[in-house]
């Protein structure tokens, strides 16, 4: 193996203090070593034609070169010696510049100490082996996680650029939490009025397959080559059949006991029911936990009115495949619920506020339904205990939120808004209301954003409280909220009829659960996590798969709609090559030794490890041994060391090349 | 006397035989040494790469040609790979010759067939050259070689010069699916290649060496041409670390292949315990 | 043969009298529960009752590692250097006549051919002192393989118990002989009778008729009823007076010297005849505990004409998984 | 011949993307280090398996650091995790055995902290510094090799 | 209660398991382990407090087809080995029928009395005295005098020392070591095909019964047990050199107990302790 040495002076950069010329001098009667040379610019045009010369005068097999960090230069040389025919990757870098010359005074320690460090990288690359990148094909089909307003976006978005989309909705319409909005800040405009046509468009265009009411079973495969597996759940209805006319929903006997998700538990709806009239799409499906048939066999006043026939109470849950390339995340945020003993979580709660006994103390989306104009009041302001007007309304900001004791280190970024336009929309219903709101501080940093909460102080004549508010408690039909003004320095104690409080935005349960079964990693609160907080922000560690709306932070409309945009982006520029080329740093396992011990897979984050069978000519089990899905495979390492027999290596970083790197150093 | 110890010997060449079998050219560093190195077609020496360890293979050049002595191998284990990295000019070790060898004085007179496959051709090019270079002391010779793909055939030039020679037939052959466009040789497994060579088994010695698969269903052939066990000759590549008739490794029953062998008629075969 | 009586003393003062520098003296101890072989032991138990050690005191003869030579590498030339040896010479006190009769049984191995200086300088150094043995358990067999408690062979010198104060010393070889006049010149001669006590063997066997049984018996339930028992490790090997095998392997010093070492192996090793292409001839237990037991009891007889076992039953009493090799002979033979 | 003053030999594993980094930011810094430190790059902590740090000081490394990611920052998302696990065992066992902590150094240091590294690196070598040579470990070594110098 | 010979004749018979790796006696009395493959075969078996020898070694060293199952005599301290092959995926739950043997201490070796003085270490904390997993039980616990923990004696010994002189004990013992592996090969959790001391591209170890070559194996050895070791002290039994190999097991389950409250081979769906990982793992000793 002949081995071409390149020291390079980096103008003054390396050679102020490193002796390059005698670091040369020394690697050429190394063992291996077939050509050493030193000069001023190794990276410059000059100085990669030496390299390239030299490689095909002394027919050089590998190439070190020592120059600065190889994140720096480690792919110009790469590609330098494989335009002269040495394969990228028989090339190492020794970093002589961030790790000597810059940190050292002393010449002759420096000196020796490149000396070492070229040392070091040509025994590695005695045992480097030709690699190729790895080529996967691409599938042109995305799957959205999500029907919310960012889900929407991004499917619409890579549907009218070309590509085939799945979108998948867990509830049995799309639209999400921006359809129960009544006016959105700043402009007021009114929420559905906005969004439905776009979940028309959804439903209309010949590119999009929706898939409302399922869930994503299962996701196997790899960047460009997923398999996803998606549950539908048995709606009851047959989609392909009803029309959507309603009759099942008007004859439905049961009426009042299944609460109604979308006016949030302020109304009640029917067994059979189509969650909201601008539903998409307009299908019924049959509360199975409700219905009178499922429990006593009796009834199917449904599907008697039925005039397609379209009511089938035998229906079960199916399942589709499909082939993905590209999938996003959006599978949004719910509210948290602040009773005394919030369900499932360790958080404290704040029972003191009333919430869930105090009929009137309620939270943003309820509020957002009372002011909304298809809502359960038709958009006159009436509390829901005895549907009377409140004259008097408090609004808590921040509860849950910016709160580590009972909730939630984070900020919830919207509500600070949300209030601001509450307050506003009560104002401008109930011209003789009071409006108070008790916030920490006003975060209002968007665009128009913080002329509208002026608006509303100064025009509306909200009255904003600087201070927290402490207890809630119903006393002679009022409920009084007692806090404290901290920048009057005074307690106060308000009255009011009704209490909305602005609670903190947590994803939905499922999202942790929708990570893993991506294989995303997710923070302690279970917000999904982008790869890079600043340069990466819409994708995940996983590659192929993205993240869009309030299923990653706590964001608003523009926002979410934003970050589907550009999840929508990164996934079209996937689409953009038939091939997807990757580094050819991966995993492989020796199946002749491997012991089956499975502890690679427990330990690779990627889930990149999968089971293989062995048998026999006859068909007999030898053995299961893990494999490695090089697709998935990101390089880490970790199963490599784990490994007990040592039977999957990580190439490019292999066993042999880092001993050989540790033993070089007893040369020295 | 350390019998452990080997000489020195410089790599004065190296061919690339295939893209896994390498020959290297190698010549004692110490002149003396060269000229008192004596050995026979068919054994084998014990090669070092100071640092890595010792390998076993049989000399590939023959005994006529004493100027250099010359190895193949193929690269698998750990010191057959540090060895396909050494450049022209590095130092190995040798020790050797170890073992018995082919019988070239009973050959003498007679014809003979060299069946060979992939790197079993090493060992067979030895005496082949051997026999080549004392033609005159011979009768017909017959040279069938196999190997899976045309880019695993080893001495490509030596095969080629083979087929010039005249009262040499020489028979290559690759294995189906191994051919390439401008192919000319024979397609075709070796036992059926021999079938279709059919050398006459009266008065001939057949020489075969290759991969156990190979042997196992050439023998049958022979059998069926009428060779005599007696006359069927083939090594033994046995796992060995001394060479020297001590370590172990190499025993099939009382046999030690390293002393006894590697070179054993196909009735000595028959005899021993089937462990190899 | 000469015979002398030898007070226990006067084997005290030899000890004592021996000078250090040139003699090393290796003699059983009582270290814990078992019997070793300790080097330059002060407190040697020269005890015919007691119990054979667990490892016998082959590793001097035959270390478990041993160094070759060294290579050292300056630029691109290489020199090679032989280890010295060691000058000193090996008394060894109350070798068990299993023990001692290992010697040539190994030296025929490392001699047939090419000859193992290494093995044989540490044998002509040495001289064994034989003590006759006492002591025998239900894993012990050296008279099936045609030794017994009193037998010489392999000592240069040879003790027997004749009363609690005194041996009779017999003096088996030319080197026995030379050591007896130069450290022991005032022996009285020994004219008397000796007695000793006799060996039962519990598993009784005809090791000629074994042999044959195992040449005709290459394929017997018997190898894959003991093979799927054995857990494969080699302590038997190892712990056994005879079993030579070995590996010789390299190693680095640095990146510029190293040295070749010929390291202590066995057949029980599924590595052992692995071939670099992945292809084993010895690929299961079964098939390697066949070659362990033919290889002692027909091929080295075979080969040697000699037994490569002295039935001391060190590999019984250490088997991890209670395999008896006496057991099995004996049931080959009785076959 | 003048005593020579001891000059440890330490061995550093670091990962790819925050120390190796770091150190690359200390450099770009001009943050002045000791020169006895040998750094070798691999991708993650994860990779680090403990026989690498038992082949360091069988080459003669007087001391050895790994360092990483700091928890959560990992670029494999938990490779440090399942590494800070195997140390907990390493470090216990080569206490247990005679190679304690003096020799043997773990830190995390992320890409930005080049200051960091600095000290850790500092710290490391001026501790092995006053431990003195590794002899222990050479001792077993050279016992080996015992005659190669004669 | 039936007898351990009676469950075997039955699973012979009804052919639910192909053999019963277990114990039998020779005719000197040794006992030794036994693989019963027929009815006839199920009369040899036995147990008693010389029934040292851990077989769950045989579970992986023995083939199992792939829908087969076998049956295995266990003491409880067996069971937890079986319990880890199943964590480690070497042999499945429903291929094993598991006959539990109510265990009254083991001494340490074959010819030992059953005594005070004689029973293993281990037996004294064999806190699960009754068998843990099993699909049938036999055999009586009889009370024995618990064995004195010398071994706890010397451990705090060797953590009052210096680390040099630790380093000192240490060579000293790995220095007898001869590099037989049978402390390997008798460990059920040693099931690799190619043991790390194989693999020599690279070269892992050096094999050499050198003290570099045995300080390099026994640290690895050790290591690799580190979280794994279920503590039934087999391979210092079967060191013919007397190493005290179990200190460093026991060592390692210290760890395992001290800073993640875990031992292995307690339930057979525990996620294993190397493989897993909390984020709030104790991490004092780094920087």
């Amino acid at each position: 193996m002949k081995i071409g040495v390149f020291v390079c002076y980096c103008g003054e950069n390396i050679g102020r203090t490193v002796d390059c010329a005698a670091v040369a001098k020394e690697l050429s009667a190394y063992p291996g070593v077939a050509h050493a040379e030193a000069y001023k610019y190794m990276c410059s045009d000059p100085g990669q034609n030496l390299i390239k010369q030299a490689i095909k005068e002394k027919n050089l097999d590998a190439v070190v070169v020592g120059s600065c960090s190889p994140h720096m230069h480690e792919k110009t040389f790469r590609k330098a010696c494989a335009s002269a025919g040495v394969n990228p990757y028989m090339v190492e870098i020794a970093n002589l510049r961030e790790h000597c010359s810059w940190i050292h005074d002393d010449i002759p320690s420096a000196t020796a100490k490149a000396i070492d460090l070229v040392r070091i990288a040509v025994e590695k690359v005695k045992y480097n082996e030709p690699l190729q990148t790895i080529q996967v094909p691409v599938t042109k089909r995305a799957l959205v996680i999500g029907g919310g307003i960012a889900g929407i976006q991004s499917a619409l978005d890579i549907a009218n650029a070309g590509f085939p989309v799945v979108l998948v909705e867990k509830e049995p319409s799309i639209g999400g939490h921006m359809s129960q909005l009544s006016e959105t800040f700043p402009t007021l405009d009114c929420s559905q009025c906005i969004l439905t046509p776009r979940m028309v468009e959804v439903y209309q265009h010949s590119n999009i397959t929706l898939l409302t009411y399922s869930e994503v079973e299962k996701v196997e495969g790899f960047i460009g080559n997923f398999k996803v597996t998606v549950r539908k759940k048995a709606r009851s209805v047959k989609d392909e059949v009803c029309t959507g006319c309603g009759l099942c929903v008007q004859n439905c006997p049961i009426k009042k006991k299944a609460q109604s998700e979308f006016d949030e538990s302020l109304t009640t709806r029917p067994a059979i029911y189509v969650p909201f009239p601008q539903a998409v799409p307009n299908i019924p499906v049959i509360d199975r936990s409700v219905c009178t048939y499922y429990k006593t066999g009796k009834c199917q006043m449904c599907k008697k009115v039925c005039g397609r026939e379209a009511i089938d109470f035998e229906q079960q849950d199916t399942f589709l495949t499909f082939d993905i390339g590209a999938i996003i995340a959006a599978t949004g945020y719910k509210l948290y619920k602040i009773d005394k003993k919030p369900e499932g979580h360790i958080y404290k709660g704040y029972g003191e506020y009333g919430y869930g006994e105090l009929k009137d103390v309620i939270d943003g989306l309820q509020f957002e339904r009372i002011a909304s104009a298809s809502g359960p009041t038709s958009g006159e302001i009436l509390r829901p205990s005895d549907k009377k007007e409140p004259k008097k309304v408090v609004f808590v900001q921040c509860v849950g939120s910016r709160d580590e004791s009972k909730g939630f280190s984070y900020c919830s970024k919207i509500c600070c808004m949300y209030t601001a336009k509450h307050a506003m929309l009560y104002k401008h219903k109930v011209h003789d209301g009071e409006a108070y709101v008790f916030y920490m501080d006003i975060r209002s940093n968007g665009k128009g954003y913080d002329e509208f909460v002026r608006r509303a102080i100064e025009e509306d004549g909200v009255k904003y409280i600087r201070g927290r508010v402490s207890k809630i408690y119903e006393e002679n039909g009022k409920y009084i909220v007692k806090g404290e003004d901290t920048i009057a320095g005074v307690r106060m104690e308000i009255d009011a009829d009704m209490v909305v409080l602005a609670t903190a935005m947590i994803p939905q349960p499922e999202n942790s659960k929708v990570a893993q079964l991506l294989g995303i990693p997710y923070d302690k609160h279970g917000f999904m996590q982008e790869v890079h907080p600043k340069l990466r922000p819409v994708e995940t560690s996983t590659g192929g798969i993205f993240l869009a709306g309030a299923c990653h932070s706590p964001r608003d409309i523009p926002e979410s709609v934003a970050m589907a945009s550009a999840a929508a982006a990164k996934a079209m520029v996937l689409f953009g090559s038939d091939i997807l080329e990757r580094e050819p740093v991966v995993a492989k396992v020796e199946a002749s030794t491997c012991a089956g011990c499975f502890y690679c897979q427990k330990v690779c984050a990627y889930s990149a490890i999968e089971r293989k069978e062995i048998r026999d000519r006859q068909g007999n089990l030898i053995k299961v041994v893990a494999y490695v899905n090089a697709g998935l495979c990101q390089g880490c390492g970790t199963c490599n060391a784990t490994c007990p027999s040592k039977s999957v290596e990580l190439i490019g970083f292999r066993d042999e090349q880092i001993f050989a790197e540790i033993q070089s150093l007893s040369g020295f | 006397m350390n019998i452990y110890k080997p000489e020195l010997v410089e790599i004065k060449d190296i061919i690339e035989e295939t893209p896994d079998i390498r020959t290297l050219r190698l010549q004692f560093k110490n002149p003396e040494t060269q000229k008192a190195f004596a050995f026979k077609a068919g054994q084998f020496a014990e090669y070092s790469v100071f640092g890595e360890g010792e390998c076993t293979f049989c000399i590939a050049s023959s005994p006529t040609r004493p100027e250099f002595l010359e190895c193949s191998f193929k690269m698998a284990g750990k010191v057959t790979k540090a060895m396909s990295k050494l450049n022209i000019g590095d130092t190995m070790g040798l020790r050797g010759p170890y073992g018995n060898h082919f019988p070239i004085e009973d050959m003498k007179g007679k014809n003979i067939v060299f069946i060979a496959g992939g790197i079993g051709m090493a060992p067979v090019r030895c005496i082949i050259w051997n026999v080549l270079d004392l033609k005159d002391q011979f009768k017909d010779i017959s040279i069938i070689y196999g190997a899976r793909t045309v880019a695993d055939l080893v001495y490509k030039n030596e095969l080629e010069d083979w087929k010039k020679m005249a009262g040499v037939k020489t028979v290559v052959t690759v294995d189906p699916g191994g051919e390439t466009p401008d192919w000319n040789g024979e397609v075709g497994f070796v036992p059926s290649i021999v079938e279709k060579v059919s050398p006459k088994a009266e008065n001939t010695v057949a020489i075969i060496c290759g991969p156990p698969i190979m042997i196992k269903f050439t023998m049958p052939v022979l059998k069926k041409l009428g060779f005599k066990d007696d006359d069927i000759i083939t090594t033994l590549e046995n796992r060995m670390k001394c060479g020297l008739g001590k370590c172990g490794r190499c025993n099939i029953g009382s046999v030690y292949v390293c002393k006894d062998g590697p070179v054993f008629t196909y009735t000595q075969m028959q005899q021993l315990p089937d462990e190899f | 043969m000469k015979e002398f009586i030898i007070n226990t003393d006067e084997i005290a003062n030899l000890i004592s009298s021996l000078p250090a520098d040139k003699w090393d003296i290796l003699a059983p101890a009582k270290d814990g529960k078992s019997f070793d072989y300790v080097l330059s032991s002060d407190k040697p138990i020269i005890n015919s009752e007691a119990p054979p050690s667990k490892i016998s005191f082959k590793e001097y003869f035959f270390p478990k590692s041993e160094t070759l030579f060294y290579y050292k590498r300056e630029a691109n030339e290489i020199s090679l250097t032989e280890p010295k040896f060691a000058e000193k010479k090996l008394l060894v006190l109350a070798a068990k006549p299993c023990d001692a009769a290992s010697l040539p049984i190994l030296s025929k191995v490392f001699n047939w051919d090419y000859k193992d200086e290494f093995f044989n300088k540490r044998v002509n150094n040495s001289v064994i002192i034989g003590l006759s043995c006492a002591y025998s358990d239900e894993s012990c067999f050296c008279t099936s393989v045609g030794l017994d408690r009193n037998n010489t062979k392999g000592s240069d010198i040879f003790l027997t118990p004749f009363n609690d104060k005194q041996y009779v010393l017999s003096v088996v070889s030319d080197k026995g002989d030379s050591f007896v006049k130069e450290f022991l010149p005032n022996l009285t001669e020994f004219t008397g009778t000796k007695e000793t006590k006799e060996f039962i063997d519990n598993k009784p066997f005809d090791y000629k008729k074994t042999k044959d049984w195992i040449a005709a018996n290459f394929e017997n339930k018997i190898w894959a009823e003991t093979g799927e028992v054995c857990i494969g490790c080699a302590q038997c090997a190892f712990v056994c007076p005879t079993c030579h095998c070995f590996d010789i392997v390299d190693e680095n010093c640095d990146l510029n010297c190293g040295r070749r070492i010929k390291n202590w192996d066995a057949c029980q090793f599924g590595v052992f005849t692995k071939h670099a292409s992945g292809h084993n001839p010895r690929n299961s237990q079964e098939k390697r505990y066949r070659q362990r037991v033919s290889h002692k009891f027909d091929y080295y007889y075979e080969k040697f004409g000699e037994v490569l076992c002295t039935g001391c039953g060190r590999c019984t009493r250490g088997c991890p998984a209670g395999i008896d090799i006496g057991e099995i002979v004996f049931s080959i033979s009785n076959q | 011949m003048a005593e020579e003053k001891f000059e440890p030999k330490v061995v550093a594993f670091v990962c790819n993307w925050c120390t190796y980094t770091g150190a690359d930011l200390a450099g770009t810094s001009r943050l002045k280090q000791e020169p006895n430190a040998r750094l070798i790059r691999v991708p993650c902590t994860g990779r680090i398996d403990p026989v690498f740090v038992i082949k360091a000081f069988e080459s003669g490394a007087d001391g050895v650091l790994i360092s990483g990611c700091h928890p959560g920052d990992c670029h494999y998302n938990t490779g440090n995790f399942h590494a800070r696990r195997r140390w907990t065992f390493f470090k216990e066992l080569l206490n247990f055995v005679g190679i304690d902590s003096t020799r043997l150094h773990f830190s995390w240091v992320s890409a930005s902290e080049g200051k960091k590294w600095v000290d850790v690196v500092n710290g490391v070598i001026d501790t092995v510094r006053e431990q003195g040579p590794f002899l222990k470990y050479k001792e077993i070594k050279e016992h080996d090799f015992q005659e190669i110098e004669n | 209660m039936p007898d351990l010979i009676e469950i075997a004749k039955g699973l012979l018979e009804s052919k639910e398991v192909s053999f019963i790796i277990g114990y039998t006696k020779d005719r000197f009395g040794r006992v030794k382990p036994y693989i019963a493959k027929s009815v006839e075969d199920a009369n040899n078996l036995m147990f008693d407090h010389h029934s040292i020898h851990n077989l769950a070694v045989y579970l992986t060293r023995l083939k199992i087809p792939e829908n087969g199952r076998v049956g295995i005599v266990a003491k409880s301290c067996d069971i937890k080995a079986i319990i880890a092959l199943i964590q480690e995926n070497q042999i499945k739950r429903e291929q094993v029928y598991i006959i539990g043997m109510n265990c009254s201490g083991v001494v340490t070796h074959s010819t030992d009395e059953w005594k005070k003085e004689n029973i293993q270490i281990k037996c004294k904390y064999c806190a699960d005295k009754a068998p843990m997993l099993y699909d049938a039980v036999a055999g009586t616990a009889e009370p024995f005098e618990q064995p004195d923990d010398t071994q706890e004696v010397l451990m705090q010994k060797l953590e009052t020392m210096s680390s040099a002189e630790r380093w000192d004990f240490w060579a000293k013992e790995f220095e007898k070591c001869i590099k037989c592996y049978a402390c390997r090969q008798v460990c059920p959790m040693c099931y690799c095909e190619q043991c790390l001391a194989e693999k020599n591209q690279p070269q892992w170890i050096t094999t050499s019964p050198t003290p570099a070559g045995n300080f390099s194996w026994n640290i690895i050895k050790a290591f690799h047990m580190a979280g794994r070791c279920v503590g039934c002290h087999e391979c210092e039994r079967a060191c013919p050199m007397g190493i005290p190999l179990t200190l460093l097991t026991r060592k390692m389950g210290m760890v395992a107990g001290k800073e993640f409250n875990y031992r292995h081979g307690m339930a057979i769906d525990q996620p294993t302790l190397v493989g897993s990982y909390n984020f709030n793992d104790n991490e004092d000793f780094i920087k």
